[in-house]
């Protein structure tokens, strides 16, 4: 009972081409800048656009291939979430519960009662008559939950549920999700900003830029090993892609740097902003890569300070308040950085 | 030019140089008019002649209003007798046409409609309101036939011309107009006459209004409608002579 | 409410005033005209009771159809790419803006007895349209339905879709997407239409005089015999009328803000 | 586009289909009555184009005061508590849904030179209403005027006043804020407003002989001209009714989709 | 140069009533939950809605004090930015820029010459031309900028300015925004929910909850001391609130906790998650404060989790993968709880 989306789509200015399989039982977290075509994945795979070309296929059922198949979006047997709940404002938390089964062929009582079950399950009796206008935003949300769960849906689509959460519901809602996406028997898909979402929530990962799947697979994988600078800065490290040969990698603009492994070709290297030490002079000693550059920005994040470096290698480097102020560092500064080899992680790119 | 830019000279300042005459008349009226307005001016250098048509008693109702009218011509006795006693028309009102009512039906006559008593069972038939002029008389003539038609199966246009458009575009099986009417529709209706001894004659009167603007053109415009040029026009459009 | 902080700027209040001023005055007018000593017998004959009766029926039947036959048309004009829509609109709001006599000879055209469809009607159902109250519903409904779907098809376009596409993940087919949550979403808007349709249809003549004719019982709305009347008993006309009046302006003042605006 | 994936329903399609149809058929029946051959001759009288002339003068005219003065109305509407409102929307509404006819006795009423202020424009300002193109722009505008306001009443409502707020820290005075942010927001809807009250002025009549009179160069229209020409010369009042159906077509035509909705 | 805004104003089911002071040349951050009234309070400083009572002050300039005193927002000389740009979508980002200038009298020539010259300084010159719908969300918000600030404005009020960008460009424009703040003479009012943008940009903070400031001072004091549950969230820290009797706290439910202060009467403790021991059997050695618990939820962060213990002191502790791992934790589980006294920092309420 796996997700196979295989497909083409040309939407506005959109061109998205993705080929993703998400297993059952498993949630694959689709992360992405703002445009990617998130948003626009989930609508194909719902029926709510058509695909161009390509495929989707649920537990083996095709639900879209042009030109002769389309399954209609209420045949399809999807759970939706969406980050603005969406539940429908005439009707009551309950109705909008019951809405699915109802739909779905129940009769009025019995998709009630169903939905009556499924509060009651989530502890959400206590809604059942509100209107959800008069819901808080973690509340509707996790109506809006409910009702996508309730109808027992091959597969869950969850577009930024927790996106228009304040911080303590956002964490509130998490543990829901976590709890009830640990029942969900099919695939789910979780699209999200939330490098947090991901480790909470998620067991595979896919990174969505332009349209295309820049990069996907089990999250150890893809936070070990990123492969684009929009991954990397997600995950807070710095991503350098080279040309190695033996230990010293070259990069596009001609720098240098010395990793611990040998590789040969081209790779990607990532350090640690904690591992990159800063200097005033000259640094002794053992690491073997060092050199002087200026520094671009300084961010100050309470006791923690990231500093920006420019050229030859620009990256970041996270050292605490007080070295900074020991430094007297400030932007537009020279400075040393020393990197010690085995803090250069590579792999082939 | 517009209303804006029209020079209009009021009051008694005698010339007739620039002077602009209001007529309002009966909507039946209108070709004969225009025509009849045509000649008025080739008599008369510098006269204006402007028209404004609608029904007799909207007409009316609009020289109540205080529109600055000069001759009114009406095709309703009662609207110009209402005028003369709310005051508002100068003299007496002279008659200058006649009209007769006939029955029309569709080209060919299909229903066979000879008589006024033909109408009671032919299907709807399509009269002038009650109390418009070509309404009270079709009741006068139906009234002198005995010939009572239920109110369910007539249409009552609101003008003499809806009502033969109603024969002539719609579903209207007969009705009762003017024979100018009649005569306008050339062939697109049959007439069929109505016996003098059960007509009515309608008359169409003229008058100057109380407070015309330029009483001396009104006058002879009122009189060049009485007089043998503008006759021949109203009888060419149909019409029958005052007397 | 928090108190405004500032006032309207003066000249906007000012012309504002003035144009109220303007569309009031003729009412006045018009109020101070009627005789009220006589307002009551005139409207209690025979035939003004009539007159009301069926210019109720003919507003509310023309308001139900544009309701049954203009909602399918505003959804298409909204959501499908059907080639020509302008022109489709167009067509459809021509009504609005036609002189409604013309409206009425072209209705004439169309489906008098001698029309091809007309007379199929008429052979095939018994059905005249001319001379009859169901005529003067279509002449009403042809005028006043534009209104519906100018509403209705904007109140559309308003709507955030994706509470149709959520509908429809939760297995509610198109026709129960739109009775469950289109319709109730567009609620407002349906109502506003309606009452447009309804008012317009209160107050049409042209088309239905010309169209359906004039019978006293059958087609003889309210607006007809105000006309008739205008003819001899002005009094008994500007009763009618404010009936009309009275009636229209009750409607439209409860159309509330909200109907305004799509939400 | 992206292939849509599924059609529309048959049974909204064939309903929406037969609603279409119902309004071209008129529209056919009076293209097939014209007798083509005179069209253009019956157009060429001075007559015909005095009308058309006018015509052009009071339907624009009658657009402009809308904007003019059902702008700021609209405004104090949409945006101030002024007391009463539903009331205010109410009067300046019905003249969209009374008897033309009863409009213009209204206005008769309001505006003769009988009445206090038709004679106190006339005394002052010398100014005539009666039997002047003043006074059918006058007539014009009063039924058309409520298709702009109700147009642009629900744009201002629609407008995310939050451009305003930011304008105004800007230090944009509200007249500044109305001109340079919100009316360029709601610049389809104002231009979508104009051209529905420009349309209904086009095709006005009742409001217009009643009021103003038929008197050939000033306040005879085209609507006028065709009923008059409807007395005499049934081809020539078909030609002028082709004239209004055509321009009116094209211009409701080009009324876009999104000058339909609000953003 | 400072603000002042101490009023009363309600709008809809909100009740705002705040008493707050903002000194020049510094960010002031209000923090609070969806709801709390936050945009509100700008709104009124901005002059878009008027107070019911009291009065709002800038640099000693009455803006607004019912019944008397109400100046138009068009005189009160602030710079807003907001969450949606909101960049005029009919005019070009130069001209956005200029509506400023040129609202307060500049000439149209000079107004451009203005904006020209304030987007050269930002390195957005190449955007000029462009339509606010052609920019991306970071652009446009960098647009948004310099419209507040090319005016100069005597006080800056920005409502989540960073909240709808991904992740990567709102690190980029805080950075932005952290350079620019630097250079703004007059106080800036900085509405955030993220607290990297507290640490990052503000000097002060308040916390508005539900139309009241529960808590506002130097940063560094409200996140030594927090006093409401929402801060304490926000900070990932437990409070605890109770009565203190020498080094003995009993909070409302009875429970007892010892802290290594003394203090008498209503005080405030927090506990680090991360000082919270766990174990399977009674522990043994110094911490004075153990106690048995049930695991009420674990949520998995990666390779931290955090467990949220049950009655009768519900706290949330911090342990590492492998540590949960070897505890065999589940949720439902019972387990013992150990604090030292010395971890528990308590503060007068
Ligand atoms: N209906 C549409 N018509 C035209 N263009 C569209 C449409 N839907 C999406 N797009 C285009 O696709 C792009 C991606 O949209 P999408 O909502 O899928 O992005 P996303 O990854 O979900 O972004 P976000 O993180 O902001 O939610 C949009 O920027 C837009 O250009
Ligand atoms: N114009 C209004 N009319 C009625 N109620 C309003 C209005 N504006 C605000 N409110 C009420 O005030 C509450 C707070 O609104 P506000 O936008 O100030 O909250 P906020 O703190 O900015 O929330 P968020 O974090 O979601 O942006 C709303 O929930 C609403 O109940
Ligand atoms: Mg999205
Ligand atoms: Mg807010």
């Amino acid at each position: 009972m796996s997700l196979e989306a295989s497909f083409a789509l040309g939407l506005g200015a959109l061109a998205l081409d993705v080929d993703l399989r998400c297993p059952a039982g498993a949630v694959t977290a689709v992360l992405g800048p703002n445009g990617a075509g998130k948003t626009t994945l989930l609508r194909a795979i719902a029926g709510s656009v058509a695909v161009d070309a390509g495929h989707i296929a649920l537990d083996g059922r095709t639900l879209d291939a042009p030109p002769g198949t389309f399954v209609p979006p209420e045949q399809r047997r999807l759970g939706i979430v969406h980050q603005d709940h969406l539940l429908l404002p005439h009707l009551s938390a309950l109705d909008n519960v019951a809405f699915g089964p109802r739909s779905r062929g129940a009769g009025a009582a019995e998709a009630r009662a169903l939905a009556a079950a499924m509060l009651e399950r989530m502890g959400l009796t206590a809604l059942s008559g509100a209107k959800p206008r008069a819901l808080s935003g973690g509340q509707a949300q996790r109506i809006a939950l409910a009702r996508a769960l309730v109808t027992e849906p091959d597969a869950l689509l969850l577009d930024e549920p927790l996106a228009s959460l304040d911080p303590g519901t956002r964490v509130e809602v998490r543990r829901d999700l976590r709890r009830l996406l640990a029942a969900v028997a099919g695939p789910t898909l979780l699209v999200t900003h939330d490098p947090v979402d991901v480790l909470a929530l998620a067991d595979h990962v896919a990174v969505l830029e332009g349209g295309r799947i820049t990069q996907s697979g089990a999250i150890a994988s893809v936070t070990a090993q990123p492969r684009t600078r929009y991954v990397a800065e997600l995950l807070g490290t710095n991503l350098i892609r080279g040309d190695a040969a033996g230990t010293t990698i070259t990069t596009d603009a001609g720098a240098q740097l010395i990793a611990a492994a040998h590789h040969d070709g081209a790779v990607f290297a990532t350090i640690a902003p904690a591992a990159i030490a800063l200097h005033r002079r000259e640094p002794e000693g053992s690491p073997r890569n060092r050199w002087r550059t200026s520094v671009a920005h300084i961010d100050v994040l309470g006791d923690r300070v990231r500093v920006q470096l420019g050229d030859p290698l620009p990256m970041v480097a996270e050292v605490t308040a007080p070295a900074i102020a020991a430094l007297e560092l400030r932007e537009g500064d020279a400075v040393w950085v020393s990197i010690k080899a085995t803090e250069v992680a590579t792999y082939p790119a | 030019g517009s209303a804006a830019d029209e020079p209009e000279v009021r009051g008694t300042s005698g010339g007739e140089r620039d002077v602009t005459l209001t007529v309002a008349a009966a909507t039946s009226l209108a070709g004969a008019l225009e025509e009849i307005g045509e000649g008025f001016r080739a008599t008369r250098p510098g006269v204006e002649v402007t028209f404004t048509f609608d029904s007799s008693s909207a007409v009316a109702r609009q020289i109540r209003e205080g529109a600055p009218v000069d001759v009114f011509a009406s095709a309703d006795e009662i609207s110009m007798t209402n005028l003369v006693d709310d005051g508002l028309i100068a003299g007496d009102p002279a008659i200058f046409a006649r009209n007769e009512l006939v029955i029309v039906t569709r080209p060919g006559n299909p229903t066979d409609i000879d008589s006024l008593a033909d109408l009671s069972d032919a299907g709807v038939i399509a009269l002038c309101g009650q109390d418009a002029p070509c309404g009270r008389y079709a009741a006068v003539a139906l009234d002198g036939a005995g010939v009572v038609l239920d109110e369910s199966k007539v249409t009552r246009g609101q003008n003499v011309r809806a009502t033969l458009a109603a024969v002539v575009h719609g579903d209207a099986v007969a009705g009762i107009v003017y024979v100018t009417d009649a005569l306008g529709a050339e062939d697109a209706v049959a007439a069929v006459a109505i016996p003098p001894d059960l007509n009515v004659v309608a008359t169409y009167s003229i008058a100057l209004a109380e407070d015309a603007g330029d009483a001396r053109t009104a006058e002879a415009f009122v009189a060049y409608v009485r007089g043998d040029e503008a006759q021949a026009v109203l009888a060419a459009h149909g019409f029958l002579p005052p007397t | 409410m928090s108190r405004s902080g500032r006032r309207p700027p003066i000249p906007v209040v000012v012309v504002a005033a003035l144009t109220v001023l303007f569309f009031s005055l003729p009412l006045v007018g018009i109020l101070q005209r009627a005789d009220w000593s006589t307002v009551w017998s005139d409207l209690t004959t025979d035939q003004a009771v009539d007159a009301i009766r069926l210019s109720m029926i003919c507003s509310v039947s023309a308001a139900a159809l544009s309701v049954v036959f203009g909602t399918p048309l505003a959804w298409v004009l909204a959501r499908t790419a059907v080639p020509g829509r302008p022109l489709i609109r167009g067509l459809v709001l021509l009504p609005m803006v036609l002189p409604p006599v013309i409206g009425g000879v072209a209705l004439l055209a169309a489906f008098s007895l001698r029309s091809p469809i007309g007379s199929w009607l008429h052979d095939a159902f018994g059905i005249q349209l001319t001379f009859s109250t169901a005529g003067a519903v279509v002449a009403a409904t042809f005028v006043a339905m534009p209104f519906y779907v100018l509403t209705v098809e904007g109140a559309l376009r308003g709507v955030d879709q994706r509470y149709e596409e959520v509908a429809a993940s939760l297995g509610a087919d198109r026709l129960t997407v739109f009775r469950r949550v289109t319709l109730p979403l567009i609620a407002p808007s349906v109502a506003a239409g309606a009452v447009l349709a309804w008012a317009r249809a209160l107050g049409e003549f042209g088309a239905t005089i010309t169209f359906a004719g004039n019978v006293e019982g059958r087609t003889r709305t309210l607006p007809l015999a105000v006309y008739l009347e205008l003819e001899s008993d002005e009094q008994a006309a500007i009763a009618l009328s404010l009936v009309l009046l009275v009636v229209s302006l009750v409607v439209l003042v409860s159309l509330r803000d909200r109907w305004l605006v799509r939400r």
